[in-house]
């Protein structure tokens, strides 16, 4: 008989077909669907991003990774939404206005997603304003903001300050980017940073208190 | 394909500052004629490019050409060559970005009229395309304001006209994280070919039309991501270099339609091109240092005619602020170069092998543009019936390079890596005979919410 | 004098990387041993150095010494030094400076274990006696808390110390700006010799007592202060040139106190005293232009074992923090040289002469460090009888250099500096014969209230 | 006989021997001490001046003349009080607190010297208090403030800060200093910026609007 422990594995070695399989498995034997999330599919993609971290695999060996878990999540999600089971923290991510990059954003977002956050992905080149729409429309307990380049820095100090001005206090602000430094985002009164995707989970984490 | 047959085939007679078709400035440069130039690029510190920061915007591009001129004067380079690459606004607004080509060019002129510097403009305005997503890639404010910056830049002076185009990045980011080859096939080969193709010829027609240089664009947004992602660890040395070959056949495309270069600083594919069209390019490495780390900070020298330091802010270091410190870097490490030059071919030579054996069995990615790589990958492009089949045929080469230089211990291939050779080779072999039926495969699998395939001249569906 | 003949004689022995006495660290370099390695400095943003500020300013240390180590283990250097030049509060109050040392050295020690990289660290604390003026030179709390620094800081582990001592700096500031040659062969031959031969014999103890190296010493404020001044176009470039070969006798001193090198990055000095001595040294050149322009980038590398880009902020460059990027510079900079070497002596001694060539010949100040110019004045020195005599000497074999030279057509001398070759002349023709007469006649027209005699072993006044 | 030209000749081209008979020799025939100065030693300054800023002469060259004009002030300093005439304006220089570089602020001093400015010169690693307490004393109408170091410019914002908040609000604060840019002056709130020693008085003049 299958067990958790399988697809933890199959999620970690990024198996999405034994995935397909286990999840309905499990399910059927009795397992509760936040089991599953909570005890293989976090936990497997907290290895994958540990071992992404130590450079012992790279992004599209933890892409595949966290296919798998969607696999899984398509069934799983709707059965949790029908037992009132939410995530616990939502996120949500944008580059900053005038700035295009999104390798670095769609990156985190994934790592989020990973860690069981909820995820809303505004894109790229996004304004203040549209930031302060999404905060007020979902909630979130975080918000991350990307800038790549120098001279879209302004605009991500003055979207903080502008979420800020909106009366949204208490909502933990995370940024990163290329050319953003710990020193420039206490100076805009970010409450955590990232210096690459892969610490983007311990950032979130640490700026949430979890 | 243009090229036929390439213009350096002789993997010995691939070397810096010497091109066997020269470019001549107005100052009297002469770009591939024997010497290796400086090109200095550089770009603001922290400012919101709003119309009202335009005082301050101004001052500090003045002070750039000024201060760095100025160095470039007393350490008596014979030349320079200044790129300016716009801020995204700057182009969007093409009135911004003149301002500041006129104040690079006034400066030009007054380092020319009091020291009798010999410097020229290089303008590359954005490719500003992808801030609508999916980007509008044949018509709309974004490429009118883009073709107007060109247009006016070349009428003020600027020489050479540049830009690092964006057709076919909608999928190839993705590609990229995904370690997928056949998606990257896709975007250089087959998206960003057709782009290059309509974006040149106007490039082109508008440097005939004010007697200037259409110079040469680059797969900036290819080849130097894969290059800073796996810097950064994040994909395989070995799929960034094989990346890094394909991305020749895209940038081909410009001089197919009439490009004369200099090539753009961040094309590492340079050398390859420079073995096929026999033009002048500019290369960087250690010396751009301060926009990205680099695996070939020497190598890239080796077959460079003008040398950059890809960006920098105009930021206060302690000798100076940080455009006139890089220019005084790359004032020397030309000097050098030029210096073996000047005692004849073979100096020339042995310093050029130096810079490459220092850095060529470190790295896949340096390992792939040797003087003998470019040669080798150059030639299995111009082989090629199509731009489909020339990207297949780069991929293989650069996989063959790759795995026959650490076969003979000459690279060293990371032990995680390893498996990645065999991947891409089946991926190779699974690509099918013709473009059409490879573009009707790759219209089922695509995301057609991120590009138009109509502005690629691509069916709308694979059915149509 | 203790130096009566040269360690090389030859100046085609004089080359980088290979030194008569190469020293050996802990972690397996061998400095002066074969290969040039890199040596990193660097220094805080705008902080105010408190004691509240502490946390943020070991944070930046910290993240200094991970990531450019982080990024040499990258680059596979064979060897990194890092130099922590300290900030005055932190000589003045030595647990502070520990902080900062204690830091670096796990981070040596950390990158050691994870990428098995052999770094290791020089520590040169402030000079910070003149913060009373006039100074107290052999007593205090300054003097008290720098020798604690150094003694704590070799117990700790820094395997190399040095400093940029002062003494003789209250009378050369004015003696520059008035291009007044009697009065730098006062401060530097007759002040300075006789402070370094105090200083030196208590730093060489230290280092006796903990294992560990006494580096060197540089004349930095004095010559360098002079190059600052000359690139500037406040002082002639060839009265620059002649303070330098005359700043070779005061730094001369700490090697006769027992000093083994490396010679500190900042003494354009070191090839003289690599001569005499054949003890490695330090130098830095176009890779710091970081911290200050230079006349002579290619050149000081010819005979240098370390190369160091003297001094930059922890700042954000797009590339990375400038730390990191300068270690990168640095090491391509190494590997193209020790690429170079690799191939047999004649390769290095053609690099070697590459880099003489590309700039000997644009100003004096480098043309009076070429390996010949070094090895000519090097000679004056030793046969020499006394220090005095042997700053007169290297001024005349200084300006012989730059008269010969600039006749043959092999250095370029611009006009309004050609007459002040006449003038140092004279003033060197008027010297008086004995140090004892000097001492009389300058102890008449200095400002005794800028230093006090007696902290130099000298008569308060002429009659005394 | 002599002339006013003759003296300025003299200051140019640094003859101090000449300036010592000339002035005495100018004064018997009649002409007023103040003409002397604003007739020959400035403007001889001014030209020693330009000709520096044009690279034409060194320092070395120009400390000459300077040294010539204090010959000459030496002798008319006092009759210049004694007719109560004043320098028009009073300049206080000095390196800041923790920064012990001297050779740039002497060379501001001199400069302004030449401009005929009454200069009080603190010294290096002046602390804010010293600034403030001569500032009181000698009631300046303009304040050069002097930093080398990167380590030291927090001082230099810092010593700007203390004066403006002892209330000393309308004399004008000029900065300078190798780290130090025009971008930082504007930052910290100084009402000038000179990039180098020569350009030191016309920094000055704009300052205070002459
Ligand atoms: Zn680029
Ligand atoms: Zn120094
Ligand atoms: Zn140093």
């Amino acid at each position: 008989m299958s067990t958790i422990e399988d697809l933890k594995t199959a999620v970690i070695n990024g198996r999405r077909k034994d995935v397909k399989t286990l999840v309905p498995e499990l399910l059927e034997s009795g397992i509760e669907p936040s089991a599953l999330l909570s005890q293989a599919l976090i936990p497997a993609m907290g290895v994958v991003g540990e071992r992404f971290k130590n450079n012992e695999i790279f992004v599209p060996e933890m892409l595949v990774s966290a296919r798998a878990m969607k696999e899984a999540m398509n069934v799983l999600e709707p059965k949790l939404l029908e037992a009132g089971i939410r995530p616990e923290h939502t996120a949500l991510i944008g580059t900053v206005e005038g700035d295009l990059h999104d390798i670095g954003k769609n990156l985190v977002a994934t790592m989020w997603k990973g860690a069981g956050f909820d995820v809303i992905d505004l894109g790229v080149n996004v304004p203040a304003a549209r930031f302060i729409e999404a905060i007020e429309e979902h909630k979130p307990h975080i918000v991350g903001l990307s800038a790549l380049l120098t001279t879209t820095m302004p605009a991500m100090r003055d979207t903080v300050a502008a979420i800020r001005e909106a009366g949204h206090t208490s909502v933990k602000l995370l940024v990163g980017g290329a050319p953003i430094t710990q020193s420039y985002a206490n100076e805009i009164g970010a409450d955590g940073y990232s210096r690459d995707a892969a610490s983007a989970v311990d950032a979130a984490k640490e700026a949430l208190g979890v | 394909m243009k090229y036929k047959t390439l213009a350096i085939s002789d993997p010995a007679k691939l070397i810096y500052g010497v091109a066997p078709n020269p470019i001549e400035t107005r100052h009297g440069m002469r770009i591939g004629g024997g010497l290796i130039y400086p090109e200095l690029n550089f770009t603001l510190p922290d400012i919101n490019i709003r119309k009202e920061a335009m005082p301050e915007i101004a001052r500090h591009y003045k002070q750039i050409v000024t201060e760095a001129l100025e160095r470039a004067a007393e350490l008596e380079a014979p030349g320079v060559m200044l790129e300016f690459e716009t801020l995204p606004p700057m182009t969007e607004h093409p009135a911004l970005g003149m301002e500041i080509v006129n104040i690079l060019l006034e400066g030009i002129e007054r380092a020319h009229g009091k020291y009798g510097l010999k410097a020229t403009l290089r303008c590359t305005p954005n490719d500003n395309r992808e801030f609508i997503r999916p980007p509008v890639m044949r018509s709309g404010r974004y490429w009118d304001a883009m073709l107007e910056l060109f247009d006016q830049s070349a009428a003020a002076g600027a020489e050479f006209l540049s830009i690092e185009s964006v057709g076919g990045k909608e999928l190839h980011d993705d590609a990229l994280v995904n370690g997928d080859l056949r998606a990257v096939l896709f975007s250089l080969c087959v998206m960003g070919v057709r782009d290059m193709n309509f974006i040149w010829e106007h490039i082109v027609a508008i440097a005939a039309k004010h007697g200037v240089h259409a110079a040469g664009d680059t797969a900036c947004g290819f080849g130097n991501t894969a290059m800073v992602l796996a810097e950064r660890k994040m994909i395989p040395r070995v799929f960034a270099a094989v990346v890094r070959a394909v991305t020749a056949v895209r940038s081909l495309v410009a001089y197919e339609c009439g490009a004369v270069g200099p090539g753009k600083d961040c094309g590492y594919e340079n050398p390859i091109l420079k073995a096929i069209t026999g033009c002048p390019m500019s290369m960087e490495g250690k010396t751009a240092a301060c926009a990205h780390l680099s695996p070939m900070g020497n190598l890239a020298a080796a077959t460079a005619d003008l040398w950059s330091n890809e960006s920098v802010q105009n930021i206060k270091l302690l000798g100076g602020m940080a455009p006139t410190c890089y220019m005084e870097q790359l004032i020397y490490d030309c000097r050098l170069m030029n210096t073996a030059a000047a005692e004849g071919e073979a100096s020339a030579l042995k310093m050029r092998d130096w810079l490459v054996k220092s850095d060529a069995g470190l790295d896949p990615q340096a390992m792939i543009i040797t003087p003998e790589s470019s040669v080798a990958i150059a030639n299995a492009i111009v082989a090629s019936p199509s731009h489909y089949a020339a990207g297949i045929a780069a991929a293989r080469a650069a996989v063959k390079i790759l795995r026959e230089t650490s076969e003979a211990g000459c690279l060293r291939i990371d032990a995680r890596e390893a498996g990645w050779l065999d991947r891409m080779e089946d991926e190779l072999d699974d690509m099918p005979d013709t473009e059409d039926a490879f573009i009707e495969e790759m219209m089922e699998e695509v995301d057609l919410e991120k590009f138009t395939p109509a502005d690629y001249g691509l069916p709308t569906t694979a059915s149509a």
